[in-house]
């Protein structure tokens, strides 16, 4: 027993010095832009990245899962679209209560996320074929339901509280953090909770570390990965309920693309595409460096055109240091 | 007799183009130790997954006390009290040792989906001290050695507490402590009534530990028979259908040799510490240690696989900076890895792929184009001189089995013509039959004047090929003996000089 | 010749612009103020010549300005960020072109609480927070163009569109001011297919040649904007059809001056790209100096044909 | 030698029912199509289908190059576009002659590759993240580079006829393939003969079955993965010049999300996004069928939300069926 005290005192001192590094990448941005603008070091403009952060960052959540047990999911972007015109439909067109109208949109991410699963666990599709197929059908769905018109919740006014309301700003006047920031947190806890503290979490570990082990360990792999891929929908319904809360509308256009930002912000944080490696705390600080990065270009007026390229640039360097960092570590 | 366990009976099973069993049969009863024997390639793996659910028989029946079952799943195995221990390694690396033991089966804490880390680390540490184990339970599985992690696998099945316990070549990567550690721990299940099925290459380990041997070849049941009613000769002979004939080994004079590798002063972390040893042409190194005594290491140190901290490597007089394996190849070094799934072979590539990999620049005409003629026959040649089963060469290495894959991997260090061949544990999980002839191929290669470091965790091995004999321990090199003067005992002695005794 | 269509402009006054508000507290160093641009685009010709008009004011009235937009007409998030992160760099005046008024709201309404006068361009953006808006009448101008289309086909036979967008603004705009100028006015012309290339001349082109494929008696092809015209352009040339159909197009760009030179392209409408950009930062200025300013400021559009390309009138609307 | 003699017959056999039945998704689309509008099975659009695939096709071998490796190419796309602008630039802008350009563009192309080699092999990146940073870092260029407007070349009218003449016609009067599609068929010729003929190919597969045993073979991992990724640029940098000689001008605003049609093509056509596998064939037919559906479902009319929607389903379906043949065969 003693013998085994020791090494975990390093262990997890060497854990809070790995999780300090880990947002090295972050802070380097935050002095870079602080110093190079007046006007980024502002209560408005970090409610703004924070903001910014929320979809990208749930979507983000999302993916972690299934990039730990080594698949991937491109659907991420149009499922949360057919979310949030799916809310929008049973809101304004069927006249629902609020609530109901988020429940069914979560319940679209989730149904979405199952049959990719189906379509991975059953037909042994590759992930990355099968979700690109979702990404289509999603993206089609979404326009074919929506009737090709955004959906506005005008007869709903409260639907954009959801998002843009403030629990905080109620409690403490002034402190307006938005609750989509609000709501980002909570689900990254939440997935946090499911990764390191439930069975789902640990299976997610052992499918992307050794899948065959797994199976021949009587884990009925098939069932744990759609378990996955459907919690990963999940989150996409959720994404889909708050970037229609801030537009006040359901876009149906919009989604396809936003599933590179997400598994980039999740792989910057450290999940490894080869799957068994990753952390929700990583994903949020990977959505926090690539939209912190977007907004601090911005700021600066950097042209577009070098933006795309400096954002490039930058997202290799991030990895880049967190690969050299887990080396040292 | 109604002690029987498991009755299998006409057992068929087919792969494409390899018929792995025809008519199989197996009885086991409980409380015994029964060995599976037979060549690589005979179908004990295949049988042992049949019953594990694992592979789908194509006919025949299965009986689990007296009552026909079917096994469609691993789960089922297990819920009917049948563990395995694979013969490959089936672990994950990223998850911790008692993660690992305890997946698909993890205490829950309060909520049902809510994993109690606590209590499967507890009951870990409680299942490796019964193992006399030194392991913690938080380690991850991926940081282990190989025969740390096959002992992981050992707890693991353990940990069912199954009724009967299958173990697919258990020992083929540990060394004597840890296989008198997993002796004693089957003694124990089969005075529990446990029934246990031991499938090994190390016959010599079968008249210890089984109780009665049950033979197959090629895919067909041969014969049971009681361990004390047969001799080790009489169970070869059922193996292989033939008799094998040992000839006694001839050491060749190597002292006045030239030396072609010198190794001096190498240091790499805690692992390697101030290696020196010398090779001289023509001569079979033997390398003996206990596991984790560094020798894989120094090997992969020499090969430039792993990169060193200090120290020279010689070859041929000169000193060879080597960085890569591709430096080491050039400077006429081959090595042969000891995890042969993970480092050896390319598992998803064909035969002829795998044997012409190190040495393409020999097939190659202009413009990197290669001479797939000439592949073929190299490829046909090392078949048929290695004795490979395989239906063609352009079958995937995937599909042989173990000792065949093994073979292939010989195969593509012969091709490369290297004249230094590092050979990690080149006879684990290989037959006997293809065992003599890899130990027939070691003599004539050295005998061609190529130099050889066997590594080998196999004592009878090391004095039986070696021409000197070098011992490690803790990573240093503890002592070297001319074969003459080398015994059990004595190499036994080095291998315990741990540091802290000195 | 030239359709030129020039609505009323100066609707209503507008509501003051904030009396000067902006131009304290926020104003940019040297004394230069800022206007912050985001447009619907960056990368596409026609938002580059909005640019350019822009710039050009800039440089005139002694102005700062930047200019955004996101990658596609689809990102309404995208440009609600850049809005945002726009606010967050205290301007003096905004010039926006909305892909989505109404998902822009409550930003609108944070600029007008830091009295941020707003100039609305391109198209309209349904709010009045704008002090005035610059914009084309995309409905209007399809609409011409549908007539210029049923005249030079004589008033009968199968055409076809290809539109850069199903769900943006502008796309939807000319689809539906040109598809409802043919019912309305023109009932012996029958539309027989719209596709959407997403503005990638590429696709544009393909899907054009598939369309000219399924429908041999195709008479007429409109383009509703610069890429979608070119793909069509391309597909014509392709199938050797350059004399049987009839193909008027959308804003400008050297390949379309080109075909219309050439005849190979009956005609396009033009909008005034850098007129728009010119006038947008124009009301900016006067807006921060706390002037009045119409409500709206159409920016016009005009069809272009072989006949009148060189004019004087035309040429300047036109971008290479 | 005459016990390999058989199986060698039989696997030869095996091959060539194999390679039927992968174009059956193929002509199974061929055959809906045909009977659905008399309009799709006619000399002008089988031409438009096989110039339509060209660029998509040529973008897909030199993926199923990196694929097989194990990897990924993300940025072919903007790659793609890059080269197209750079070949503009020096034959419009510095004047030089037509071959000088093409050749500076595939140069382009290669050169973008090389750098993601570096920087996977290297610098060991993940290859999703390298060439996602390069997709940004291209297509930033690629703006930069044009000044924002397209470049025509309207001052060299030879180049059109790289894509658009026919050397077909040429010879058999009417008989007019455009030399995109030559091109694309004699690329793939190439592209098969060094997957299967020379030593690059032959590591290809190598690295993408075990890279570990392929380094312990003595193979030059990092070097031939360098190499790989310059091929796959050296293909985008074809597709560049493909695509500016079929629209005549250098357009730096498209590309972004050529990628994921041209990883399609090479799945549904059996190459395995876990390595190893994988076939040029199998990327020229899978090519085919994108294309093939597109432009069937385009001469239905079928409206084009249904068009994404049908598209999504049938990528996966045809996977499925590849797999389903394979795990026959
Ligand atoms: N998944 C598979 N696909 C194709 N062939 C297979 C497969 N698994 C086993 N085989 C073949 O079945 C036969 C029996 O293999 P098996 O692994 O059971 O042998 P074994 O007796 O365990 O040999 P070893 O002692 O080398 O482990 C071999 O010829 C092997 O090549
Ligand atoms: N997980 C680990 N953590 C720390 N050190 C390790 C670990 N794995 C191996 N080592 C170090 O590597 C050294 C050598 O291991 P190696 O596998 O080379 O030994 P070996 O003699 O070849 O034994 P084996 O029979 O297991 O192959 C060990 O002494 C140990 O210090
Ligand atoms: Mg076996
Ligand atoms: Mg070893």
């Amino acid at each position: 027993m003693a013998v085994s005290v020791a090494p975990r005192g390093t262990l997890v001192r060497n854990d809070a010095l790995q999780r300090v590094l880990a947002f090295g990448a972050l802070i380097v941005l935050f002095v870079v832009f602080s110093l190079a603008s007046p006007n980024f070091l502002q209560f408005n403009n970090i409610v703004g990245i924070l903001l910014a952060t929320a979809v990208n960052g749930v979507l983000a959540l999302g993916v972690t899962f299934v990039i730990i047990t080594g698949g991937i999911d491109l659907s991420i972007g149009t499922v949360m679209t057919l979310a949030a015109v799916v809310t929008g439909v049973v809101i304004t067109r069927w006249n629902l209560p609020v609530p109901l109208g988020v429940l069914v949109g979560l319940l679209a991410g989730a149904a979405a996320g199952l049959v990719n699963g189906l379509i991975i666990a059953k037909l042994k599709i590759p992930p990355f074929i099968a979700t690109l197929g979702m990404l289509n059908v999603a993206k089609g769905l979404a326009l074919v339901i929506s009737g090709l018109t955004p959906i506005y919740f005008n007869n709903a006014p409260a639907f954009n509280t959801i998002a843009m309301g403030s629990v905080t700003g109620a409690i403490i006047p002034g402190f307006n953090i938005p609750n989509a920031v609000l709501l980002f947190f909570l689900a990254a806890i939440i997935a946090s909770l499911i990764l390191t503290k439930t069975v789902l979490g640990r299976y997610t570990f052992a499918l992307g570390s050794n899948e065959e082990a797994a199976r021949l360990s009587g884990v009925n792999v098939n069932a744990w990965k759609i378990a996955v891929y459907t919690l990963t929908g999940l989150f996409s319904g959720l994404a889909g309920v708050i970037i229609a809360s801030r537009l006040n509308s359901a876009q149906p256009a919009l989604g396809q693309g936003y599933e590179l930002d997400a598994i980039a912000a999740a792989v910057i944080g450290g999940t490894s595409l080869s799957g068994g490696e990753g952390s929700i705390l990583g994903t949020v600080i990977g959505a926090f460096i690539i939209s912190t990065l977007t907004n601090g270009l911005r700021i600066l007026s950097v042209p577009q055109e070098w933006q795309t390229v400096v954002t490039g640039a930058i997202v290799v360097v991030a990895v880049y240091l967190d690969i050299v960092r887990r080396r040292r570590g | 007799m109604d002690n029987v366990v498991v009755l299998m009976e006409g057992i068929t099973k087919s792969f494409p183009g390899v018929q792995a069993l025809s008519e199989g049969y197996f009885e086991l009863r409980s409380g015994e130790v029964h060995a599976l024997l037979g060549e690589n390639g005979a179908g004990k793996s295949t049988l042992m997954k049949v019953l594990t659910g694992i592979y789908p028989k194509d006919s025949g029946r299965i009986l689990y006390k007296g009552q026909a079952v079917e096994i469609p799943t691993p789960k089922a195995a297990q819920d009917l009290g049948i563990s395995i221990i694979h013969q490959e390694l089936n672990l994950m690396p990223h998850l911790t040792v008692a993660q690992n033991i305890f997946i698909g089966r993890e205490p829950r804490s309060g909520l049902r989906f809510v994993l109690d880390e606590q209590q499967i680390n507890e009951q870990t540490r409680q299942l490796f001290d019964m193992m006399h184990l030194q392991l913690d339970p938080r380690d991850k599985v991926g940081d282990l050695t190989v025969a740390k992690q096959q002992m992981v696998e050992i707890a693991k099945a353990l940990s069912f507490n199954s009724e009967v316990l299958i173990m697919d070549e258990p020992t083929a990567p540990l060394t004597e402590t840890e296989i008198e550690d997993l002796f004693r721990i089957i003694r124990q299940l089969r005075e529990k009534g446990v029934a246990i099925v031991y499938i090994s290459h190390r016959l010599e380990e079968i008249k210890q530990i089984a109780d009665r041997v049950t033979v197959m070849r090629d895919g067909r049941y041969i014969n049971t028979v009681g361990t004390r009613d047969v001799t080790i000769q009489q169970i070869i002979s059922m193996m292989v259908g033939r008799t094998i004939y040992e000839t006694a080994p001839e050491v060749p004079e190597t002292a006045d040799h030239e030396t072609v590798l010198e190794v001096k002063h190498l240091n790499r972390g805690r692992s390697i510490k101030d290696v020196s040893f010398e090779l001289k042409r023509g001569e079979i190194l033997g390398v003996a240690g206990l596991m984790g005594a560094g020798r894989t290491e120094v090997a992969r140190a020499i090969f430039g696989a792993d990169p060193i901290d200090s120290g020279e490597i010689i070859v041929a007089g000169k000193k060879a900076p080597i960085k890569s394996p591709q430096d080491a190849v050039k400077h006429g070094i081959g090595y042969l890895s000891e995890d042969r799934k993970r480092f050896g072979a390319a598992l998803g590539l064909d035969v002829e792929t795998n044997i012409a990999l190190s040495a393409f620049q020999k097939f190659l005409r202009f413009l990197g184009w290669v001479d797939s003629g000439k592949t073929r026959t190299t490829a046909d040649h090392f078949v048929k001189a290695l004795a490979i089963k395989t239906p063609s060469v352009r079958q995937k290495v995937r599909n042989l089995s173990g000792g065949n894959q093994q073979k292939v991997i010989i195969g593509k260090w012969l091709t490369a013509n290297t004249d230094i061949l590092i050979f990690d544990e080149p006879t684990r999980g290989i037959d006997v039959g293809a065992k003599s002839e890899i130990y027939k191929l070691l003599n004539e290669l050295s005998s061609q004047g190529k130099s050889i470091i066997m590594i080998s965790s196999e004592l009878p091995e090391i004095l039986r090929m070696s021409h000197r004999v070098l011992v490690m321990c803790e990573g240093r090199v503890t002592g070297e003996l001319p074969i003459a003067e080398a015994t059990q005992e004595r190499i036994m002695h080095l291998a315990t000089q741990r540091e802290s005794y000195l | 010749g030239a359709t030129s269509a020039t609505s009323d402009s100066g609707g209503g006054a507008s509501q003051g612009s904030a009396a000067g508000a902006g131009t304290t507290g926020s104003q940019q160093a040297g004394g230069q103020p800022y206007v912050a641009i985001i447009s619907k685009g960056f990368q596409h010709q026609f938002w580059q010549a909005v640019r350019q008009g822009a710039e050009k004011a800039a440089q005139e009235m002694n102005v700062r300005i930047t200019y955004e937009g996101p990658e596609s007409e689809a990102q309404v998030d995208k440009q609600i960020e850049m809005l945002q992160t726009a606010l967050g760099n205290k301007p003096n005046a905004i010039c926006f072109a909305a892909l989505d008024s109404q998902a822009a709201t409550p930003l609108l309404e944070q600029a007008k609480a830091a009295n941020i006068p707003v100039i609305g361009f391109d198209s309209g953006v349904e709010s009045d927070i704008p002090v005035t808006t610059a914009a084309t009448d995309n409905i209007a101008a399809a609409g011409a163009a549908a007539d210029k289309m049923a005249e030079l086909i004589g008033g009968s036979g199968e055409i076809a569109l290809v539109v850069h967008d199903q769900t943006s603004r502008t796309g939807i705009d000319r689809r539906d001011g040109f598809v409802n100028r043919i019912k309305e006015k023109h009932p012996n012309i029958q539309i027989v297919d719209i596709q959407y290339g997403g503005g990638d001349q590429l696709k544009s082109t393909d899907l054009a040649k598939a369309i000219m494929q399924s429908r041999p008696n195709l008479k007429g092809f409109f383009g509703a904007n610069e890429g979608s015209a070119i793909g069509v352009l391309n597909a014509v040339k392709e199938m050797g059809k350059e004399n049987q159909i009839t193909v008027i197009g959308y804003d400008s760009g050297k390949q379309q001056i080109d075909a219309v030179k050439s005849g190979v392209e009956a005609g396009a409408i033009t909008q005034d790209p850098i007129g728009i950009g010119y006038k947008c930062v124009e009301s900016a200025v006067k807006a921060i100096k706390g002037e009045q300013l119409p409500k709206t400021i159409d920016t016009g559009y005009h069809y272009y044909d072989k006949t009148n390309i060189d004019s004087a009138d035309i040429k300047p609307l036109l971008y290479e």
